[in-house]
């Protein structure tokens, strides 16, 4: 009978909390899931639209981001959100969660003519988180400091054993390795802003769920299973991680610490997501009623049986 | 029945560097009988090559005509068979397929162009060298390949541009006397062009002395030396004295001319 | 005896990279993840080749199966390159009006890289393969075909001259004469093809596909497993080197009349 | 007249071209943000130069300052390779030991295409315009060396017997005649050189720059901005074309004595 | 007092493609008075080239001495002038710094180096052309650049390799003529090669007439004949008659040679 199921192409990044997206294809039910692994979120994006693959994990920001293209993506379930964390250089003398002492830091800095020098990878969530915490502790990202673009995360760590930079937002595992080396001290965890913790989401496009509905759902059913396994049991999740990315399993379990596996969609912080990339000028269009409209939480609502005031709507 | 006969050719080739019209062969009328051995003599750049390439086809006149046997000439064709300046070997292929390479494009079997190419190799004298490859030949023997390949065409009609002239003194006198006795066995019309009088003298019927550019018939000789011709001998002597002295006189009036207008000649330049 | 010492000569230099790199890198002046000593580079290549002790984690054993993915790649994309790079190339140089109406065309294209394609190449020809062996053949093509009109271009006219002497038609000239006189000129084009056919399967291999040399060495990058870094870097090279020999082998065998002819033939 | 339609006749088919495109992206075969037609990439073009309405956003107006630091890149990098691999090639054409020695290494690591340096180039460079630099000098270094040794090994020997005649010392040799004699083959590998330069400056803004063309291009290809993807493409292909001009004009004021002596001279 | 003198000169080439060394001069012993014009006349490949590299210095003989006045040659030197086979210009310099090269490696200021020029150039006759590239010049030109730049150095002993073998017979007479004048003029001493006969017996006062491989002086000729020569005179054709059947004689030898093994000179392939 397996020859008969429907087959979906699974696009993910890798990342410590894209990964676990290897093993839906042992969790689905009803459906054969070939998972792809590419090297960046922003080609897992680019092969959904080029519809070379069926459904893809890609963060909310690439979602917004298609959107704004007038690109045909809805979004049909959460992954995993957190990830995300600001680290200080070695130089940088800085307790942690000690807003006021950065900002001072700051100021200090940008009187002598040499600014601080902040860097994360533009248009990461992790990018995003940090913008969102500086602003609402009153730094403005493109003003007060000097930004720098590091595209890879991992290169992050070089950069700052090296000193190029003094703050960096990353993802993790690339986080809890730098704090391993030594390279960085954790700062803060960038979630008390509009966007939250969002990170991660599971999209596919229109044409998919009408041509394949009971695919997707299979799909989101094998997702939400993840999820609730992810929750129970971080040493699979633990070994994933280090099959695939050969880190160390302690350095695993440490970045796992800032990973909040969940399959619910949360309306408000996505809008707000929305708001500050058009602020920031990531996109040009104002996508709110779209990225509303586009949010389909049926198959979660069929997979969980929980109604959608309870999925994050 | 005249096998060659040139009819008041005149040639302009356009200097495109220079931007002007070039006249490099200015009403000459020749005619060759059958089984003749005509050879044209004139200096460097006076358009004995040029005069050679319309009686093959490959340039045509500006004015005047050309015909082969009866004929008028309106492209190469394998009835006129030529050996180059340089002998032109396709370096891919040895010595015994340069030789047969118009069966090649005849679609001839391997083993029939093989065997039709051995009468001409021996000819020439080169067995033992069929499997060579032109760059493992010497220029005496590259240009007896090229000859072995022109009377392989059996044409009418061989066209020959300085073919000897790279060779050294020795290699030059064999060759001479090879190509002598081959005209006269195959019985067939050469034209062949030469700077030097003595390689005129030694092999012609007919000697046409060409004048410096542009080109013109400055006198035509017949020979009727005995063969084999003696270099040092009397009668030898004396029409290479009265060539020399056309020849000098020549010499003198370009001299003049050439202090008019002291730009070299294109061609010479291009073979320095 | 002498013999002996001229083949040990050549390997002194980089016997003693090696050895300074060893020490460089134990001695910890960066760290030793960052810059892995020769042994743990071999180390970990020895597994990804032989599957030893899982050095190599997920790669332990697979490096057959990654270099045949990436040659199969270089294969297409070259082969297709060095196709359709000498046909157009004989057509560009032969015929006027194929010049006219195509070469500015190619013009336009030429310059630019070929990597800048990957975003096209995506959204083309999708994931897995097919966007590998597009871009491999257009880092070839441009080469294998500039070669091949230059070729064509400063064939000997005197030899064209000799075959039409001898009646041949123009596809008889073209075959016979042109092709053959273009082939040393084709050659070096295909030789320079290669190694921008390996360098654009190294590239290629970045976004999208679950095999290659070229992949292991940027999954490797991510994680900063820089032995395996350095290790894709040699084992690509050596497949470079090995197809450059490959080819440098069928050009002597095509070229064996030019032997002794040129200097070049004995280098390089 | 004839003059006049014959540099049409060349435009024709490029204008067919970018007709067809516009249709067929305006056609809807395609989402048109993945494949823009040439007016949309040309309007995002204008505003990335011009900076009149905002279309390329946060890139509005920048393209001087952004073809600015990706040519500063290459020409640094490209400098450093092209004197390098001129000193470099000269001594290994020339002396024998130097061959001996430093050949080997320089064997063993051409074949590893420049793109997988890019790891080690982070590590060793840090990020900014350092690793970039250390790329484009990679790519150019090898063409322009292997041509160099080339040209000198290749020297008529007959020149520098003829200056040895004249009582020339070795250095002597070496700036009067290998040099110059060398120089068409170097400047051979110095045009090969630009076009890698250029691909690798691409490819190196990829990571850890600012600003560049190349760096356009990719973070374009980020916010799926195809039409700032072309103009990119576009922008860097014109840019490759125009250094590739200026060599070839360095190349025939030095090379003038060659006019008309080669048909290459007159051809690309 | 020599000027010159070659004492049982044997010289040995490794030929690495046979594998099997080539004996190229076998045992020479000559010597070349001051002023003397001496002809070298053999056929191709029979080691003249060789011979002259060993007194220029290029090539060290594998037996006997080279004095060149009373010292022995250890290397090139500009106290020798050599014009070669091939004119040997330097292709990216214009005729006047071709000329005046020795100069420049002397270190000699630009004004004073053109200077210098002016009176070698028009010594061989090429007022106009001192801005000229060797491109542009043609062949017989270019080797009259090569003389004025072997003249400029000044030397006691000027070496030729046959200079004027690629030139069309106006021309090599025109060069002739000018090199003998030269040579009156400047008062050297002259060892020239060639595979002429005409050419050997117009311009020397002695011609050594070399074997085929390996090259021995088969016969050394005085010639005293009034100069300007004429070449279809009676003492002219008897040297000739002479030296041709030395010639003859030997191409026989050759000939039985090669029957025996039909393998080309390496040297002939070279030039094909
Ligand atoms: N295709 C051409 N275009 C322009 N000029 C040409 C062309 N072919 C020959 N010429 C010119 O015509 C003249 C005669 O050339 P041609 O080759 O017939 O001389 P030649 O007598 O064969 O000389 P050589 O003895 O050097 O071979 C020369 O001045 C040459 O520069
Ligand atoms: N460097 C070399 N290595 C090996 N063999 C050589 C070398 N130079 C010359 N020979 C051989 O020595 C012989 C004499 O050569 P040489 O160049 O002196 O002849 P030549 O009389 O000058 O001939 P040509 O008239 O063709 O110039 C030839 O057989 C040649 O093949
Ligand atoms: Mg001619
Ligand atoms: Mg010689």
């Amino acid at each position: 009978q397996a020859a008969d199921m429907e087959e979906v192409k699974l696009g993910f990044a890798k990342c410590a909390h894209c990964l676990p997206m290897a093993l839906t294809p042992d969790l689905a039910k009803g459906v054969k899931i070939e998972a792809i692994n590419f090297n960046s979120g922003n080609d897992v994006l680019t092969a959904l639209v080029s519809k070379s693959i069926d459904v893809a994990q890609v963060t909310y920001l690439h979602y917004i981001t298609a959107l704004d293209k007038g690109f045909d993506v809805v979004a049909i379930s959460g992954q995993v959100n957190g990830g995300s964390e600001i680290l200080t250089a070695k130089g940088i003398e800085l307790k942690p969660d000690d807003w006021a002492g950065l900002k001072a830091l700051i100021a200090d800095r940008k009187a002598k003519g040499e600014p601080l020098r902040v860097a994360a990878s533009r248009g990461n969530a992790q990018d995003i988180h940090m913008r969102g915490a500086f602003l609402k502790n009153g730094i403005d990202a493109n003003k007060d400091v000097q930004f720098i673009n590091i595209p890879n995360p991992s290169d992050h760590a070089a950069a700052l054993q090296r000193g190029e930079v003094d703050v960096i937002c990353t993802v993790e595992p690339f986080a809890s390795q730098i704090r391993a080396s030594g390279a960085g001290r954790h700062f803060t965890l960038p979630y008390d802003q509009a966007a939250g913790n969002l990170t991660n989401l599971i999209v596919t496009r229109s044409d998919v769920i009408k041509e394949h509905p009971k695919a997707v759902e299979a799909t989101v059913a094998s997702v939400v299973a993840l999820v609730d396994r992810l929750k129970a049991d971080k040493a699979a999740w633990i070994e994933t991680i280090n099959k695939y990315t050969g880190m160390d399993k302690a350095v695993a379990a440490e970045a796992l610490k800032n990973a909040a596996p969940d399959y619910a969609m949360h309306k408000d912080s996505t809008l707000a997501i929305a708001a500050m990339m058009r602020d920031l000028k990531y996109i040009s269009h104002d996508v709110s009623a779209a990225a509303e409209k586009n949010l389909d939480y049926k198959f979660l609502e069929a997979v969980t049986g929980k109604p959608k005031s309870d999925l994050g709507f | 029945m005249a096998s060659i006969e040139l009819k008041n050719i005149t040639k302009i080739f356009r200097d495109a560097k220079r931007k002007r019209d070039l006249l490099a062969i200015d009403d000459v009328s020749l005619t060759v009988e059958r089984n003749q051995f005509l050879c044209l003599l004139g200096s460097s750049g006076c358009g004995k090559s040029t005069l050679l390439n319309m009686i093959a086809g490959f340039e045509k006149p500006t004015g005047g005509s050309v015909t082969v046997g009866g004929k008028p000439v309106d492209g190469p064709g394998a009835d006129r068979g030529m050996v180059f300046q340089q002998a032109n070997l396709m370096p891919w292929l040895p010595v015994w397929e340069n030789v047969a390479f118009h069966l090649r494009l005849k679609g001839w079997r391997k083993a029939d162009r093989r065997a039709a190419a051995q009468e001409y190799i021996d000819m020439v004298g080169l067995q033992g060298f069929e499997n060579h490859y032109p760059a493992e030949l010497s220029g005496g023997m590259s240009q007896r390949v090229g000859i072995a390949r022109a009377l392989l065409l059996n044409p009418q009609v061989i066209l020959m541009d300085e073919p000897f002239a790279a060779l050294d003194a020795q290699t030059k006198m064999d060759m001479q006397e090879e190509l002598v006795a081959i005209w006269q066995k195959q019985r067939c019309t050469i034209v062949f062009v030469t700077h030097s009088v003595d390689e005129a003298l030694v092999l012609g019927t007919q000697v046409a002395v060409l004048t410096s550019r542009p080109g013109r018939v400055r006198e035509l000789i017949d020979l009727d030396l005995p063969r084999p011709r003696d270099i040092t001998g009397q009668q030898f002597n004396d029409h290479k004295r009265h060539i020399l002295n056309l020849i000098r006189e020549e010499g003198m009036q370009q001299r003049r001319e050439a202090k008019a207008d002291p730009v070299p000649a294109g061609r010479q330049g291009a073979a320095a | 005896m002498t013999a002996l010492w001229k083949s040990w000569e050549r390997a002194v230099v980089p016997l003693f990279i090696l050895v300074a790199w060893e020490i460089v890198s134990r001695s910890g002046l960066l760290p030793a993840a960052l810059l892995p000593p020769p042994t743990v580079v071999l180390h970990a290549w020895g597994d990804w080749v032989f599957g030893f002790d899982e050095t190599a984690q997920g790669n332990s054993g697979r490096w057959l199966a990654d270099a045949l993915s990436s040659a199969v790649r270089v294969a297409a994309g070259y082969g297709i390159a060095a196709v359709s790079g000498i046909l157009l190339g004989i057509a560009i140089g032969w015929w006027r009006w194929v010049e006219r109406t195509v070469e500015p065309t190619i013009q336009m294209l030429r310059p630019v890289p070929p990597v800048s394609w990957i975003p096209l190449a995506i959204i083309w020809f999708g994931i897995a393969n097919k966007p590998a062996i597009f871009l491999v053949f257009l880092g070839a093509f441009f080469p294998v075909l500039m070669n091949t009109i230059h070729g064509v271009k400063t064939a000997d006219r005197n030899l064209i001259r000799a075959a039409s002497m001898m009646g041949a038609t123009e596809q008889q000239l073209l075959r016979h004469v042109v092709f053959p006189a273009a082939l040393p000129s084709i050659f070096a084009g295909l030789r320079i093809g290669i190694g921008a056919a390996w360098m654009l399967t190294v590239t290629a291999e970045m976004v999208a596909v679950k095999s290659g040399l070229g992949y292991v060495l940027w999954d490797s990058y991510y994680f900063l497993r820089y032995d395996l870094v350095l290790a894709s870097m040699a084992s690509i090279g050596l497949l470079g080197y090995a197809t450059d020999g490959l080819i440098k082998l069928l050009m002597s065998a095509a070229l064996h009349w030019q032997h002794g002819s040129t200097l070049q033939s004995r280098e390089g």
